[in-house]
């Protein structure tokens, strides 16, 4: 069975692996000072090298040791996390300096989750599906409580963990009905399964029960509500590079493990799990935003609001086709569309969050006030990211906004596109809120602060990657489209 | 032979049984308890599935061990959570647990 | 049932046919059976055994020993069993009443379950299951739950550390152990206790192949059996007999038993595993001596298990989880490793056998030489700390 | 006919424990009965005969997972002092939730669902099968969850370790 294992596709996932490996043989034995900008140096390499990995395999189109696919659909994904790590990477070589001793092992965490997220992205069998998800979560749960002397990370964790038990054992009893149903566990031959004669006739009572279990835990990694309560605590609470890595890789991975179970194990039934997912679309955004008003720190405001876009996201699931003759707008390139300007534009608020608290201690919105007079560049991103987040071209926020409405518009779920549009109303509003802070009100007594290195170069990078996603539209819908059209196997 | 639905009663028993415990109990220790009851009724449902549908496919019991596996990660997590928690606040009980609100 | 093949259990199953009974209640009687046989030989190894104690720490250390009670004082286990009996049971006020009374019987209960995958001789064994040696390590968890339940339920702090104690030490010995039994297991490729022996044929003992392995699994076994040097769970000195402190009585006496009785199973274990279980000469015509030699290989052990007890002096907590975790896991490991590495070596098998022999003398030697080396510099570091403060 | 029997017996056993586990006031009684209930659901196992399952589970979860539990409680005796209700303010609701969800499930999976049962006996060679799948069609998934199981570790003892002084 080794021997036909194509190690190369698992370059990639083997990259991330030594990287994690290396890196904390370098914290046990290099010299602090050398350790301070060698960890994040290694692990940023080892986040290219991996990217490169995954690029080059960029078109395959096969199924590694069984469990695992090596699509254009997996890479799409592996691209944006490991580029997003990256980020997150140079947003946090401040921010956790400052607060813990561990740094080898936090810049190790990261690796390990990024390797949980390239497994989730590409597996293809409940087995991976489940580990994949579960060591993305448990992972996760440490480094939001990396902290652990501050009251507020150990409490996001907790929350986190809680949630999280609870949410993939729902899913699992889920897969668990599947299997016993298609008696396997490979995502491909459970739709052929599914189709089958003496299945059939069971379908109508199992259906239900499986879709709705299994949903459950993607719904808690992708934050929609109702199983959201866990983000805005951990999302307040973590380490804020650790809340750029959740609100934006970890949950592009519940999407991602979403669409591909769905759409490859249960395409028969559709009906089923795409009315599920229309009411949770309304139901996400329109609770989302309608907390994210009345939040006073910024930090919480946008953790709702990244709850929100979850919704907008659902919206290209829900209406999601076959790409005939080559249409772009299937649904499915809009999710990978909003994932990769998501992950830029969110990624970027949250790092100037990162940069605000450094400086003023705390990520209210009065901290924010008058900012453009403490740190106008930070100000300034900020107003990009903003306007981004709510969908003004030219930047990534419009393409993406774009993407997913059209195919719902296609599909004639008018109700759906009017709600998303009103909450695309409702959500500017209070972006505008954060702005008029930043510019509008003067604070003269406040000191002004720098900005760290890095955290400077990670916003630069994001700055330039939402108005590169804005304004070459057109590759990145060419790059969704296809990797959208690898994984519905055409 | 013991008919498959009388296991997967027993399990689904065993998982609300859980599903309870965890959304009734104030202790962080307790929940955790719950979660363990409802990953071993899945566990019970796998193995019945692959007992009687498939006993000649071990995929089944794969997915059984990886479930036990994990569940020992996630024990070993939570609990060490849970311990931090005490230090900082010599309580374990969740809904004491709220400066994050909102 | 092929169990007290081959000639036994044909004469015994023909007289229950004989007198009439059903499959059933041959099954049942069976099983009844070999619960005794095998309780029995428990049982009466302990009295053995604890004779055997206390003679060999009263010779260590220059005594007699009990010499009162029969010839040698060989009934005196027996007196001391019934003077426990008749003692006074206490039970604290505010122990926690059902675990306090459930947890000397699991104790004991724990070990007993082990018996039923012993090979004691050729095809007398309670159940030859496949995954014999994980069954065996399974059950010694269970044993670490009564432990736990004992130190909780006394309500006393002495029992309470212990009862910590034995977390932090059963279960990191636990990872060795393991480790040590996957090394016979790996070259054997089976689990079965009986497979196990069949592998060691022709004085090919894995002991001997795989010194190293065997003297890891002493070790772990040392530390699992709570026996100096490793006697931290109930350190008399430090924490006054610690888990079982509150406990008098039978049930003081059940925790004792555990105590023997685990002795005895982990000798028992390490025969089966690495001292080729019943083997020896003119097993093959004479099936009964396999019982001799295999009490007899297990008794060596014992009394190596006795012959440290009253020699060493007690480890540290902390030297003793650094040993565990930072010798013992790491050697365990490469010894799994290259036993991994030799079961698919293309080579004769003698010759394989050697090679691996000489690896492990010198994994052996290396390990020794390390752990050799550390302590000199500690004590060096010590002498000139000390040679400072004066 | 036996085999119902003891079918019946070991669940209620497993069945009452969960009960006891969810219900108890007592945390440390508690865990306990979830050390009693893991043991019926590794009897369970062996009836189902996947016998290396039932002693991975008392292995894994009587030897690991409850240990720890049961060393959590004790680390934090503090806690489980009766001061107040273990229960919390939605028990009653959650107990309702419990119950109808329960009865759905009952319903759904024992009564309406035809499972495609098959006749068929357990291969003799299950371990050795089991043992080469994991190193085979799921070598991915066995070895990610080593990385796991490394990070888990890793990951406890960072988050739980006493404060440097």
């Amino acid at each position: 069975m080794l021997n036909t294992l194509n190690v190369v596709r698992l370059l990639p996932e083997l990259i991330l692996l030594v990287t994690a490996l290396v890196v904390i043989f370098v914290d046990l034995y290099a010299r602090r000072r050398t350790a301070l900008w060698l960890l994040p140096g290694v692990s940023i390499a080892g986040l290219v090298l991996a990217f490169v990995a995954a690029f080059a395999q960029w078109g395959a189109q096969e199924v590694v040791a069984g469990t695992l696919a090596a699509d254009s659909f997996a890479f799409y994904f592996k691209l944006v996390a490991a580029v997003t790590v990256v980020l997150v990477i140079l947003a946090s070589v401040r921010y956790m300096r400052e607060r813990t001793r561990f740094l080898g092992e936090f810049y190790a965490f990261l690796l390990v989750a990024t390797l949980a997220v390239f497994v989730a992205v590409s597996a293809t069998d409940l087995i991976t599906v489940y580990l994949g998800l579960e060591t993305l979560s448990i992972v996760s749960y440490v480094l939001t409580g990396f902290l652990r002397d501050d009251k507020r990370s150990n409490e996001a964790a907790i929350k986190y963990f809680l949630y999280g038990a609870v949410a993939s054992a729902i899913m699992l009893y889920g897969f668990s009905l599947l299997y016993g149903l298609t008696g396997t566990t490979d995502l491909a031959e459970i739709a052929r399964r599914l189709q089958a004669g003496d299945v059939l006739a069971n379908l109508e009572w199992v259906a239900w029960p499986a879709v709705i279990l299994a949903a459950v835990g993607f719904a808690f990694k992708a934050s929609l509500v109702p199983f959201h309560q866990w983000a805005p605590d951990a999302y307040e609470g973590a380490p804020t590079p650790v809340t750029m890595f959740l609100s934006t890789v970890s949950k592009a991975t519940g999407f991602a493990v979403m669409a591909r179970v769905f759409l490859t194990a249960m395409p028969s039934l559709g009906e089923y799990w795409m009315a599920l997912l229309y009411g949770l679309a309304i139901l996400t955004m329109t609770v989302g935003n309608l907390i994210a008003l009345r939040q006073t720190s910024v930090k919480r405001m946008l953790a709702y609001s990244s709850i929100a876009h979850a919704g907008f996201i659902l919206m290209g699931l829900v209406a999601v086709t076959a790409p005939a003759g080559g249409h772009p707008f299937n649904g499915l390139d809009g999710v990978l569309m909003y994932v990769v300007a998501y992950a830029f534009t969110n990624a970027g608020a949250f790092a100037v969050v990162a940069a605000v608290e450094d400086g003023t201690g705390d990520a209210t919105l009065d901290n924010f006030a008058g900012l453009i007079a403490r740190a106008p560049f930070l100000a300034a991103a900020m107003l990009i990211f903003l306007l981004s987040l709510a969908g003004v071209p030219p930047l990534a926020g419009f393409a993406a906004k774009l993407f997913v409405f059209a195919p719902v518009v296609r599909q004639e779920y008018y109700a759906l596109a009017v709600v998303a549009l009103v909450n695309a109303v409702v959500a500017a509003g209070y972006y505008l809120k954060v702005v008029k802070q930043m510019f509008f009100v003067e604070v003269p007594e406040r000191p002004a602060f720098a900005v760290a290195r890095g955290m400077r170069w990670a916003l630069w990078l994001m700055i330039i990657g939402v108005f590169g996603v804005g304004i070459f539209m057109n590759w990145f819908a060419f790059m969704s489209v296809r990797s959208a059209a690898g994984m519905l196997g055409l | 032979m013991v008919p498959l639905s009388w296991y997967l009663a027993v399990a689904a028993v065993l998982f609300v049984l859980g599903l309870f415990g965890v959304l009734s109990r104030r202790n962080a220790v307790a929940i955790l308890m719950g979660v363990e009851l409802m990953l071993n009724a899945v566990n019970i449902n796998l193995l019945a599935f692959w007992r009687y549908t498939q006993p000649e496919n071990v995929a089944g019991l794969v997915f059984a061990v990886i479930v036990l596996t994990v569940a020992a990660a996630e024990a070993a997590v939570g609990l060490a959570l849970f311990i931090a928690l005490y230090r900082l606040r010599e309580s374990v009980n969740v809904d004491e647990i709220q400066l994050l609100k909102g | 049932m092929d169990v007290l093949k081959p000639q036994i259990g044909d004469w015994w199953h023909a007289l229950l046919q004989g007198a009439g009974l059903s499959s059933g209640w041959i099954v049942f009687l069976d099983a009844l059976v070999i619960t005794l046989i095998l309780l029995g030989l428990g049982l009466t190894s302990v009295l053995f055994a604890v004779w055997l104690e206390r003679k060999l720490a009263a010779r260590v250390q220059d005594r007699l020993g009990p010499n009162r009670v029969g010839p040698y004082g060989l009934v005196q286990t027996v007196a001391d069993a019934l003077k426990l009996l008749t003692k006074e049971d206490i039970t604290p006020d505010n122990a926690e009443r059902l675990s306090y009374n459930l947890a000397p019987g699991l104790a004991v209960f724990a070990v007993l379950m082990l018996l039923l995958v012993i090979p004691f001789g050729p095809g007398l064994i309670g159940a030859d299951i496949n995954v014999g040696v994980l069954y065996l390590v399974a059950m010694g968890s269970v044993g670490i739950m009564a432990i736990l339940m004992a130190g909780w339920s006394s309500n006393n702090k002495y029992a309470l550390l212990g009862g910590f104690r034995a977390v932090a030490q059963l279960l990191s010995y636990e990872i060795p152990m393991i480790l040590a039994m996957s090394v016979p297991v790996l070259f054997a490729g089976t689990m079965s206790m009986e497979k196990l022996v069949e592998q060691q044929a022709h004085g090919r003992w894995f002991g001997v192949v795989m010194p190293a392995a065997f003297f890891l699994y002493f070790l772990a076994a040392l530390a699992e059996n709570e026996r100096t040097p490793f006697d931290l769970l109930e350190a008399d000195s430090e924490i006054v007999a610690g888990y079982h402190i509150e406990y008098s009585g039978m049930k003081f006496a059940w925790f004792f038993l555990a105590f023997f009785l685990n002795t005895l199973i982990l000798s028992a274990i390490a025969t089966t595993l690495f001292l080729g279980g019943w083997r020896g000469p003119f097993v093959e015509q004479v099936p009964a001596l396999g019982i001799f030699y295999f009490l007899a290989k297990s008794f060596v052990l014992v009394f190596a298990f006795m012959w440290i007890r009253a020699t060493f002096p007690r480890l540290r907590i902390d030297q003793m989880m650094a040993f565990a975790w930072k010798v013992m896991v790491p050697t365990g490991l490469v010894l799994v490793l290259v036993a991994a590495v030799f079961v698919k070596l293309p080579v004769a098998p003698l010759v394989r056998d050697v090679l691996l022999f000489l690896v492990n003398v010198f994994i052996l030697l290396v390990v020794a030489g390390l752990v050799g080396r550390h302590l000199r510099l500690q004590i060096k570091r010590l002498s000139e700390g000390a040679a400072v403060v004066s | 006919m036996i085999l119902k029997v003891v079918f019946l017996l070991v669940s209620l056993f497993t069945v009452g424990s969960a009960l006891m586990v969810v219900t108890h006031k007592n945390l440390f009684s508690s865990a306990l009965f979830l050390v009693a209930s893991f043991f019926g659901v590794a009897a369970l196992y062996v009836l189902l005969e996947a016998e290396f399952l039932a002693v991975a589970q008392v292995l894994i979860y009587v030897g690991a997972i409850a240990t720890l539990i049961i060393f959590a409680i004790m680390l934090t005796r503090g806690m489980m002092s009766g001061r107040t209700s273990p229960r919390n303010d939605q028990a009653a609701w959650a107990g309702l939730a419990s119950v109808v969800l329960g009865l759905v499930l009952l319903y759904v999976v024992v009564f309406r669902v035809q499972w495609p049962v098959v006749e068929k006996p357990v291969p003799p060679d299950t371990i050795e099968q089991l043992g080469r799948a994991l190193v085979g069609r799921y070598v991915v998934p066995f070895e990610v969850a080593s990385v796991l199981l490394l990070a888990a570790l890793v990951g406890a003892v960072l988050i739980a370790r006493e404060k440097e002084v």
